[in-house]
């Protein structure tokens, strides 16, 4: 059963090519892109069990398909490496695909780039399931970098509108900047270790490098250059908020279940680095932190309901980097999960408000929706439940409760980072209750003009079921990833509890609901007040343009960049090209001349030729 | 420098084998002209030749003396040295190709290791008679005839020989008593039965019997390629179309249907009935079927013979290479 | 002096042939299958060039209503 | 064998020179065929059985087919050949002669140098071919299926009417379309589709 693993990757891909090569009508495109997703994820089932039920040695199994390259000492496989933090990736991912899939069928049903769009979806999952099943560091780059393609490919799906390109390629170029950081510390592993399959690397290092040697905090600090960009963590989370551009079930596909969750993925594979580089893994912690709070803020100020939503993102992958970065793997891994179903329930269900108003994105447009809505509204506040974490009975509590005990109980925790976590709860659930109360409550002002249909609902069904049970598995979790992921509590003395540490947070969240209701439900003149005020104007100026990063990077890099291209426009080397262009165009029009199109020149050209060379070959 | 000229089944007595696969086979080709209007009659409720001798047997005799006695016209416009060659050339290609037939264990002229490949050689240089025919005539339906007939022998010859390279495969020679030999326990009908339908189609267009006669198609062109002819070339051509006829049906007999192989009757019997079931076929054919239109047949050829013949080969080459 | 498309064609075939004959002769020289390789290389190019050279043929035909290479000189430089 | 191989050879090279100085087209293929299939019993006799085969299938089976077929299609009738004729004639020969006398004294040379010993090369299977041609020469195999595909396309594409059409719609003023298209002619027309009457 576990040979299947191959075809998991191999499905959505072969679905991607037969949608981009062939023609299909609207109804087979939609069976074969939801067909091959489902196929997927029932392989993936099946491996699951067949992984269970017979836990192969060391608890990994390893698939090698083919030698990719073989040059020198270099030699990467097309292989899969298959471990228990693989497999709950790969089951995530393959799902909430397939739900997302089923749900754009109806979304996407009037769009003229219908094939188009699942080619592009497809080949994100695939891409995606083999970046998280490969076994050594090329492959995964080549899955990283096909979900960059795809994400570039589907930001700028509507390219007709200039800005969606736009938007497209921004989110291409900065993650690039990060891959070109990872690329180089690709270099740097292989050099100094001579090899890119994971588990050999991870043995060597551990070997050669000890803890806290210069090169291994290179390298974490390069991986962690990739991992930001393609996390959107500062400070290369510039391009996430934009990425709304694209069609919302490709945010919900891009936020929940593949992309962003990459840069974690790359740091929990390649955790034992991190343990050898603890400068590098408190810089992972701190980037985290910074990024909770960041985006939080930005989020709390935000019109665009999917704009929330991506600073909500960024903020909880922010969680996820700060739970890498105290050593808390397993609970970066378990909020990844249960921040897959939330967060993907949260944009499908923003889908079905937006197509419902017409395309409206501002939640101020918005309102009274409660009953009109009442389905999106219910999975709504389930899903926003569980991303701020009610307490007890949502997933999303569970998980973060988790990653804010790690904070201060993990091998790096301490109570810093515990409190900027609570202040993230805080953050948190001010700007999602916000969300639902300025969407759901209140007075209607806009007219309801579509309702979703059956494969729009089953997937948010499902999601909110998952939502809330998801939180129930966090032991079993916990043992499961034991073997590769180990969990282990700081050896340094806590004077509180994890029990303790969860009623802070539930106070914390009770606190932050009662403050969102005061503000954006009961008494909105308060907020307003607040923000036209002269400092928390400015405030929120600041903190709606993402704390100026986007105007900061403009001055800093692109401007001086264009400048200098501007004043380097005449240097000697283009006298140069144009001097080697100068020479051909002599060349041709010398050699133009014996072009005269007539036959029996050239075939006498030829034969001159010929005498010619035979006679050098014979007299020289 | 010798290559392996003669292989294990070539008869001891090469002159007297050539002289009685000759004999055998034009006489054959004459009782067809007879076994076929008798037949195409029995099949439309007709009598058909019935008045000179026994069942109208000797009607053969009647009309051979008929073509010998008549005036062997050149026509004036023609080219003279082409037309006379054109119809030789089917006769010379099709008895050639009888060469390499095994009849039964020793009843064949020349066992050759290459035996397939000379018979598709020598079919596709019969064409040229067609084509050349057409040609010399210098007349417009004739020249329609060999423009017809040079583009229906390329496109069908493609797949023609692609349909037989299954069978190569599994025989693992190019030698025709090889193949017979290796369907010693299952004749290869079974496992090339799609090869089978594409050349027995191919096999049709080959012979250019209907449904694939419209190189001579007489409603539209007159009388195709051999319009101009008369008299003694004209009989080449009509007889060179029963030879070829009896040349695809042993071709097929040899290929799929297991050759001389049998019980209890002789070899050579065996072969005979076998063979004559697919003449009766290949009438029946054109007593049944209607002719393609031109655009039809090229489209046909290559749009869904070809890809055929090419699906076989390949899931041929897996399952053979998957056996070992 | 041959100006004629059709029969320049034929000179290449022939070309094309002789060299092929001169390859089969060297392989089967020393025994081995090279020779015959090349040769079928020779075959595949001979038939895509002849398929790609007649089809020009019928076109300049048709533009130009004689087969004279001399006036098919239309990509002179 | 041996008798069988100089006989065909020199059936093959009259044949050749038959066939360069024919000035019907028709007969000069007819030369040419026959030249192939003396060729084809040269490689017999030399000992390539595939390759004997291959060269009556393909080249006079197919190749050859080709040029009949295209020369019928054109149907160049007699005014051809003697104009075929007419530019056989004259001292043009000069130079093509020189260069090729040129070209034959080298080979000449070479061949004299080189003191050819005698060797029997033997017979080389089909099977033997295959193998290599699969093997070592795989790459080679590719290269020419892509190349005939090469050419499928392109004579597909020179074979398309698609020309004809768009000029046969401004049949009273094509240069007009032409003009109008600025020379794209297989665009010509579908800007000005929509006015017309």
């Amino acid at each position: 059963m576990l040979g299947l693993l191959w075809l998991l990757p191999a499905i959505p891909f072969a679905s991607a090519l037969a949608l981009a090569v062939l023609r299909f009508s609207r109804k087979q495109v939609a069976w074969i892109a939801v067909g091959a997703t489902a196929a997927s994820t029932v392989v993936s089932v099946l491996v699951t069990i067949a992984f269970l039920s017979a836990p192969p040695v060391a608890h990994a199994y390893t698939q090698v398909l083919w030698t990719w390259i073989d040059v020198g000492g270099f030699r990467p496989e097309i292989a899969f490496y298959l471990d228990p933090l693989s497999l709950i990736m790969t089951l995530v991912v393959a799902f909430v695909s397939f739900l997302i899939h089923l749900y754009s069928t109806e979304f996407m049903i009037d769009d003229d780039g219908y094939s188009r769009f699942f080619a592009y979806m497809n080949l994100f999952v695939a891409s995606m399931l083999t970046l998280l099943l490969a076994n050594n560091l090329l492959l995964l780059y080549l899955g990283w970098e096909g979900v960059g393609l795809c994400s570039y490919l589907l930001i700028g799906f509507w390219y007709r509108d200039p800005a969606n390109g736009a938007a497209g390629r921004k989110a291409f170029v900065v993650t690039r900047i990060g891959d070109t950081a990872m690329v180089i510390g690709l270099f740097l592993l292989f050099h100094d270790l001579g090899t890119l399959q994971i588990q050999e690397l991870m043995l060597r290092a551990s070997q050669n490098w000890h803890i806290g040697s210069p090169v291994a905090v290179a390298a974490a600090l390069l991986l962690l250059g990739g991992a930001v960009g393609k996390s959107a963590q500062l400070p290369l989370q510039t391009w996430l908020p934009d990425a709304m551009a694209g069609p919302t079930p490709v945010s919900a596909l891009i936020h929940a279940a593949t992309m962003v969750t990459a840069g974690v993925y790359l740091i929990a594979r390649t955790h034992v680095l991190y343990s050898l580089a603890p400068a590098a893994q408190f810089a992972v912690a701190l980037v985290g932190a910074a990024t909770l709070l960041i985006a939080g803020f930005s989020a709390l100020t935000q019109w665009d309901l999917k704009r929330v939503l991506a600073y909500s993102t960024m903020s909880q992958i922010g969680y996820m980097f700060l739970a890498l970065g105290v050593g808390a793997w397993p609970a970066a891994i378990f909020h990844f999960m249960t921040h897959a179903f939330f967060k993907a329930l949260l944009f499908l269900a923003a889908g079905i408000v937006i197509d419902a108003l017409h395309d409206e994105h501002s939640i101020f447009r918005m309102g009274g929706l409660r009953t009109r809505l009442p389905i999106a509204f219910w999975t709504f506040t389930i899903a926003g439940c569980s991303l701020s974490g009610l307490p007890l009975i949502t997933a999303g509590a569970f998980s973060k409760d988790w990653i804010i005990w790690g904070a201060w109980s993990g091998p790096n925790g301490n109570a810093g980072l515990w409190i900027v976590a609570l202040a993230g709860v805080m953050l948190t659930t001010l700007y999602t209750f916000r969300m639902i109360f300025l969407v759901f409550f209140g007075e209607a002002s806009s007219e309801v003009t579509k309702r979703p249909g059956k494969a729009m609902l089953i997937p948010c069904f499902v999601l909110a079921f998952l939502s809330i049970v998801g939180g129930y598995v966090k032991a079993p979790f916990a043992r499961f990833l034991e073997t590769v992921l180990p969990w282990t509590e700081g050896a340094h003395s806590v004077p509180i509890t994890e029990l303790v540490s969860e009623v802070i947070a539930a106070l914390v969240f009770l606190m932050g609901v009662y403050l969102a209701y005061i503000f954006f439900l009961r008494k909105r003149a308060y907020a307003a007040a607040l923000a036209s005020s002269a400092a928390g104007s400015a405030l929120h100026q600041f903190w709606f343009s993402d704390w100026g990063m986007d105007w900061l990077y403009d001055r800093v890099f692109v401007r001086p960049l264009v400048w200098f291209a501007r004043v380097d426009k005449g240097d000697f080397i283009d006298g140069f090209y144009a001097g080697v262009a100068r020479m051909n165009e002599l060349a041709w029009r010398i050699l133009s001349r014996t072009e005269t199109g007539r036959l029996r020149w050239y075939a006498a050209g030829i034969a001159a030729g010929s005498v010619v060379f035979i006679a050098v070959v014979l007299f020289l | 420098m010798v290559p392996d000229f003669e292989g294990a089944m070539t008869s001891p007595y090469p002159i007297a084998a050539i002289a009685g696969i000759l004999i055998m086979v034009l006489s054959l080709a004459a009782l067809l002209i007879w076994v076929e209007r008798r037949l195409l009659a029995l099949w439309q409720d007709r009598y058909g030749p019935n008045r000179v001798g026994p069942f109208g047997l000797l009607q053969v005799v009647a009309d051979m003396i008929k073509i010998f006695a008549k005036e062997d016209w050149l026509p004036p416009f023609a080219d003279k040295a082409v037309f006379i060659i054109a119809p030789a050339i089917i006769m010379v290609t099709v008895l050639l190709s009888f060469a390499v037939v095994p009849f039964s264990p020793g009843i064949i002229v020349v066992d050759l290791n290459i035996a397939l490949l000379f018979f598709l050689g020598m079919s596709s240089l019969g064409v040229y008679s067609i084509v050349l025919a057409g040609w010399a005539s210098d007349s417009k339906y004739s020249l329609l005839g060999g423009l017809r007939a040079a583009a229906q022998m390329i496109s069908y010859e493609v797949f023609m020989s692609l349909s037989l390279m299954g069978v190569v495969l599994l025989a693992g020679s190019f030698r025709l008593s090889a193949i017979v030999e290796a369907q010693k326990r299952l004749w290869f009908i079974v496992p090339q039965f799609l090869g089978f339908v594409l050349f027995l189609i191919a096999g049709v267009a080959e012979a250019r019997r209907s449904p694939f006669d419209l190189p001579e198609a007489e409603a539209e062109l007159v009388a195709g390629f051999h319009s101009e002819y008369s008299g003694m070339k004209f009989g080449m051509f009509f007889v060179g179309e029963y030879l070829g006829v009896i040349l695809i049906s042993s071709m097929i007999t040899v290929l799929f249907f297991g050759g001389w192989l049998g019980p209890w009757l002789p070899p050579i019997v065996w072969f005979l009935i076998k063979m004559f079931a697919f003449i009766c076929f290949f009438i029946l054919l054109r007593a049944s079927l209607p002719r393609l239109r031109f655009d039809q047949l090229m489209s046909w050829g290559w749009k869904v013979m070809l890809p055929l013949a090419l699906l076989n080969l390949i899931v041929t080459g897996a399952v053979v290479v998957a056996w070992r | 002096m041959r100006r004629n498309l059709i029969f320049i064609l034929m000179s290449i075939e022939i070309m094309l042939n002789g060299t092929g004959v001169a390859f089969v002769a060297a392989g089967s020289r020393w025994g081995q299958p090279d020779g015959q390789i090349m040769f079928l290389f020779i075959l595949a190019m001979a038939a895509a060039e002849v398929s790609v050279g007649l089809a020009l043929v019928l076109r300049l035909y048709h533009l130009h209503h004689n087969l004279d290479a001399d006036a098919a000189n239309e990509m002179r430089g | 064998m041996e008798a069988a191989f100089y006989i065909a050879a020199i059936v093959a090279i009259v044949s050749t020179v038959l066939t360069i100085t024919r000035s019907n087209a028709v007969h000069a293929l007819l030369y040419l065929i026959v030249s192939l299939l003396a060729v084809a019993v040269v490689f017999y006799a030399m000992g390539a059985p595939l390759v004997a085969a291959l060269e009556v299938i393909i080249y006079a089976g197919a190749i050859m087919v080709l040029f009949v077929f295209v020369v019928m299609m054109l149907n160049l009738g007699k005014r051809a050949a003697i104009t075929e004729g007419q530019w056989m004639q004259g001292n043009i020969w000069l130079g093509p002669v020189l260069l090729s006398a040129v070209l034959v004294a080298e080979v000449l040379y070479l061949i004299l140098r080189a003191r050819l010993t005698e060797s029997a090369g033997g017979v080389v299977d089909p099977k033997q071919v295959g193998l290599a041609l699969y093997g070592p020469y795989l790459i080679g195999v590719e290269l020419s299926s892509m190349l005939l595909l090469g050419a499928l396309v392109g004579a597909c594409h020179l074979g398309r009417p698609v020309l004809e059409k768009a000029e046969g719609r401004y049949d009273r003023n094509s240069d007009g379309a032409r003009a109008h298209s600025g020379g794209n002619l297989i665009r010509a027309g579908a800007r000005r589709a929509p006015n017309a009457p």
